[in-house]
């Protein structure tokens, strides 16, 4: 199996221009041919479908409407192994979680497009009576059958494949009546995969941005979505801000208009609001310059994406917290975890609950916001100083284009991801909380970050470590990773003489 | 964690396996791993069942740690004991480590699943790198005294 | 029964005066007389207890700890109707729930003087196996057996006890090692009775607070608290403040130098953060002008007091969230509420939970502070601006004693609290939410209130029934009253069409 | 809610019973019972069970609205009924509305002890005032339209 189209590579240099007309409509048909359903996708049907569902179904319009009204929207993750047991949970997630979005979250073998492993999993989930898997096969259910979880709701729905070969899973779940579509080429190769190349990856989302180009011209407007948490382990804002920037040029090239920009949260209030800030401001300011002023980019702030204590009672003060820090930043929405995060993928009722402590947490901080705030005003121009010199160079190394500058600038270590299992970047760079609780950058690696900024950073960590009386070494890194995880008792030890 | 030269002799594999890319936790691990003293092959994310074993033959390792942490373990694990002994690997410690099936399900249970499985010893999520090293530590050493299996 | 002693009001006019040392001892003569336990209070051997007792369960010793770290403490409620189950439940919150001050709530006969009732309920709860009590009937345990309880633990102990008729229930307390005692003359008699005067609770308030200038001179330093939080219900910052800073003046007055005040929260970041700090300052402020500048005053935020969601999900955001008020605002210390508030007295483990989440909600916001932020700072000078001509015409309708003052302005209506159940307050002032989610008041009743502040107020609750096309009426502070407890479904309805 | 003229001949005593000062709920029933057009004697808090009968009696009263929030209402309110009836009042419509008992026990459990001890409806935590109204309502036509009891 190939990482993506060797048609594609055959015929088109890697750039940020779209694909052809005629190329797109011959990868198009390579792609569905992969696997029996994806002959069941039918544009005309698809567009005829899209086209009949309510406006508070199609997450562009939800997301307008949200941003319009300074709302703070809800979505969690969910996916299970078989049909049945994910119309049961979806059902759940929007009648008592009510979420604002409905997921559809894919299991691990659909996301590396080992449908046949999947086609196993979801006998074994059928015999053991239990999801086996770790979300929805949704390539070997086809566009049909998937198609009954839209129908089972009264809210948008958002396919979540954490995968960097989306092709044929963008195909059955868009053809299936989902609106949105999570996932993208920088980030997800750079937390998802090993040995796929940083090319490879973006000309796979490439695809799946052309082909909501594709349907826009039909008259649908589609939702795409970035993954700005990346590993989900103490990314700072700045680096999310880079991908979520170049992921976004990459996308408007294809014909992308509704592009929702993620990003984990550092649970600093002051950092997570700056960085909802900063990185809304930097999307539209690298997209303007780029020639695109009619891209939408929501940002949405998502709980804790590290590792989780293993109790529940601490679990429960993340959830809420995330509500806090999502609504009181300013996000357009949240996605949402569970009390059973540290343990394992949460029961329906579990999931529903996680939303209504996120949605009630969002109610109490509604009316909050630290616009004139010194320390965020400060914070939001030091993630804008972080940012701007690394998506410079990038553009820079790209000679304009984007795409070949994306890929030149991860081989040269201008861009680079905390903790990533991917052979393609250099993973040097290393993040750590600084004394004042947030998330700076130990070890920049060969990002070129600007020199002052990283003494600023230095001198939070030193401080940091001078009053745990430990060495400013690699360890800070590591003990940042186990932080949230840490129990309480250890945490926050009692007073004692 | 003082560094033990005995540990110098024992050469370990980690990795994580199937499809699972949760990299964090083993690259700890096997940093940890390597700064008590043991010889660590790394095989990182996305590590099929037979890299491990092929891993294990050519440098002729001590143990295999296998992480799995997105829930599928359970159906990647299978036969992994099975691998071993058709390498002519049927004594090789195996550890595994991490949230290794799908939800919250109660720990007793799992553990059992996966002995049954072969591993000679299973991790619940949320374990310290300390509580590892120790108890490989006891094992080696129970090993080096005790009868040959 | 009387509401307090006869012979005091026969020997001394109402006055802040300290009670003179003769006087005192025929009123703790008199007093301990009253019930059986009274006679097992023995001064010499308390104070003999409380000096072994060390520094970490001394209740003066771990507040001045955590202000000077900048700690926030966590302290649930929790009162069962019998020893071993108040013993189990205190092992709990301490061990499992890590509370840094473990309480011990009374029941209600408890606090109504009503011993016999209490008796049988402890009967009752025996026969039925479960607690008919809503608290601990601590004056028929006695100071002996209930010093049980401080043996068990390994923090603080402090007496909750929500009652104008403190007198015996305090010596037992002190005498059975408990470092603190919550409650004060003009809270709780406008919060907690009807019939009672204003005078009658303030002399049984100076008794308890000369009993501990009395434990004060023997070397014994114990701690009183004001429980600010009044009816709970939708008390405005500055009212709450105004019942904290004469009460304080009071205990100083009788040789009080550990003075807590606590402050129910509002669930208002800015305006929690604000009241916390404007407490603090006028506290400090008052009592020097009185010649005080030796009484420590730390203030401690407090849970939503009022009405609770029925749903627990909801409940625990309210809890995370009232972690990150408390600690966000700097408060020395959270008292905690659990998932079950809105049903009923938690057991054990839930309480131990509602603690958990706090602790970690506090962590998690522990470095953030709003200091420099401009809407923080105009919240504060507002509050002082409410507070102070109140606190002034007080202090003048008394000729400089606040004793004489408090009763007189209550007559006066000068000093009123929304939703009294007291026959000795107007009960006209009306507090309710405004379109920006601060606590204003609606109707001031007859609070000498500044004009220009109260249009500020008027603007704000004129704006929310605009928005929400209601009148501008008295329905504004009912519906403020079930607001938080409505069903989320209601509180936050999903986008629609 | 409407104010309707039948109601104005129906007199209802509301108080808190026992011990307890929750008034808040209480109040706001009261004016909320006031303001449909019923005849309210309001109590207030910390209300002995004896006053309400007195008051009951002396205002030729329809209903007692019996609040209890804190707990002890399950030994407050034992014998209510038995008052009632030593009073002369063997029929009046009794409904209590609260927290009824101490902890979060199974409300149908709870309404059967209340019930049992002669109580003609129990109202569990969060009753909205709109419910209690078309309650009553519905129950003075019953009684208007049925059999004398
Ligand atoms: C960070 C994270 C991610 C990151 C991973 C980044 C990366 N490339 O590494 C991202 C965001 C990419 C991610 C993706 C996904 N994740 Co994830 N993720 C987590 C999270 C929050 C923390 C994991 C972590 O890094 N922990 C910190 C490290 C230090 O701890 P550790 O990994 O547990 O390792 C320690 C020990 O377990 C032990 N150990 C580990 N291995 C071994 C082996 C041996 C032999 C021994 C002795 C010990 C040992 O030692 C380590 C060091 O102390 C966990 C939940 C949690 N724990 O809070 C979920 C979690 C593991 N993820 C989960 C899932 C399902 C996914 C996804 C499928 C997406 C989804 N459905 O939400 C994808 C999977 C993609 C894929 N193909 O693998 C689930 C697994 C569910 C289950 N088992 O039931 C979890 C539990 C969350 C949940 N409750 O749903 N995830
Ligand atoms: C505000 C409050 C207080 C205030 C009361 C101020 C005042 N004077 O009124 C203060 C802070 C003083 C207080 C004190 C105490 N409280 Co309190 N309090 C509450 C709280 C948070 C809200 C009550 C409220 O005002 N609700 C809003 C109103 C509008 O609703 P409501 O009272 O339920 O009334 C509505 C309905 O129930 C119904 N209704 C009420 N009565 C009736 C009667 C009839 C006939 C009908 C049909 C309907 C009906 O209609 C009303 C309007 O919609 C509740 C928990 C909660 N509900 O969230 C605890 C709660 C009632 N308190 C409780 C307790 C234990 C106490 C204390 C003993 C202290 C302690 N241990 O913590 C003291 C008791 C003092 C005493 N002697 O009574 C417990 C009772 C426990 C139990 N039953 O198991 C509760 C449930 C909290 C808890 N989970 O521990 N409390």
């Amino acid at each position: 199996m190939s990482d993506t189209s060797p048609l594609d590579k055959e015929l088109r240099p890697l750039s940020a221009e779209p694909i052809p007309d005629e190329l797109f409509a011959r990868l198009r048909a390579e792609n569905l041919a992969r696997w029996p359903t994806g002959a069941e996708v039918d544009l005309d049907e698809a567009v005829d479908y899209h086209l009949s569902l309510p406006n508070h179904k199609r997450l562009p319009w939800v997301l307008r409407r949200a941003e319009a009204e300074g709302r703070c929207l809800t979505q969690p993750r969910g996916g299970c192994g078989t049909l049945e047991l994910q119309i049961e949970l979806m059902k759940a997630l929007d009648a008592d979680g009510l979420a604002d979005v409905v997921p559809t979250t894919t299991d691990s073998y659909t996301r590396n497009e080992r449908w046949e492993q999947a086609l196993a999993g979801i006998a074994e989930s059928d015999k053991a009576g239990r999801s086996m898997l770790n979300g929805f096969p949704m390539v070997n259910y086809g566009p049909r059958r998937t198609r009954k979880l839209i129908d089972a709701i009264d809210k948008p729905g958002i396919v979540l494949s954490g995968t960097s070969m989306p092709r044929l899973t963008g195909e059955v779940g868009y053809a299936a009546g989902y609106t949105g579509y999570l996932g993208s080429g920088l980030a997800y190769v750079t937390s998802y995969t090993k040995e796929m190349s940083i090319e490879d990856a973006i000309r796979n989302y490439q695809y799946l941005d052309r082909l909501v180009a594709l349907y826009r011209d039909r008259g649908v407007e589609l939702h795409r979505r970035q993954p700005g948490f990346l590993t989900g382990t103490n990314i700072p804002p700045s680096i999310a801000i880079v991908t979520c920037v170049i992921d976004a040029l990459l996308a408007a090239a294809q014909g992308v208009k509704s592009y929702g920009l993620e990003m984990g949260q550092t649970l600093h209030l002051i950092q997570d609001a700056a960085a909802i800030r900063a990185c809304k401001e930097l999307a539209q300011d690298y997209l303007r310059r780029a020639g695109y002023d009619d891209v939408s980019t929501p940002v949405i702030s998502l709980h804790w994406m590290g590792a989780w204590p293993h109790d529940e009672a601490q679990c429960a003060a993340l959830i809420a917290y995330g509500g806090t820090l999502a609504a009181i930043g300013g996000a357009t929405g949240v996605t949402t975890k569970t009390i059973h995060e540290p343990f394992g993928i949460p029961t329906p009722q579990i999931n529903a609950e996680g939303l209504r402590m996120t949605r009630m947490a969002i109610y109490l901080a509604r009316q909050i916001r630290l616009d004139d705030h010194p320390e965020f005003t400060a914070e939001v121009d030091l993630i804008k100083r972080e940012a701007r010199p690394i998506l410079d160079k990038t553009l820079e190394l790209g000679d304009g284009d984007i795409a070949v500058g994306t890929v030149r600038a991860c081989e040269a270590g201008v861009v680079d991801i905390p903790w990533s299992p991917s052979r393609h970047v250099r993973g040097r760079v290393m993040p750590a909380r600084d004394a004042d609780g947030y998330l700076r950058i130990f070890d920049p690696g060969d990002m070129p970050f600007d020199k002052e900024v990283l003494e600023l950073h230095a001198e939070g960590l030193r401080r940091r470590a001078e009053r745990e009386g430990v060495p400013c070494d690699r360890d800070l890194a590591v003990s940042s990773v186990y932080e949230i995880s840490e129990p309480l008792a250890r945490l926050s030890p009692s007073i004692a003489e | 964690m003082t560094v033990s030269p005995a540990r110098a002799k024992h050469t370990l594999i980690t990795g994580v396996i199937g499809s699972d890319t949760h990299i964090v936790g083993n690259r700890i691990l096997s940093m940890a791993l390597e700064d008590a003293g043991y010889q660590v092959v790394a095989l990182g994310a996305l590590t099929p069942a037979e890299d491990f074993i092929k891993a294990a033959i050519e440098t002729a390792a001590d143990a295999i740690m296998v992480s799995s942490l997105y829930g599928q373990g359970e159906l990647d694990c299978r036969g992994f004991r099975d691998l071993c002994v058709e390498a002519g690997l049927p004594d090789i410690l195996l550890y595994v480590g991490g949230n290794l099936v799908v939800g919250k399900q109660d720990w007793e249970d799992v553990e059992r699943r996966f002995l049954e499985m072969g591993f000679d010893r299973a991790f619940p999520p949320g374990t310290r790198t300390g509580d590892v090293i120790e108890r490989l530590d006891r094992e080696f050493a129970a090993r080096a005294d005790g009868p040959a299996r």
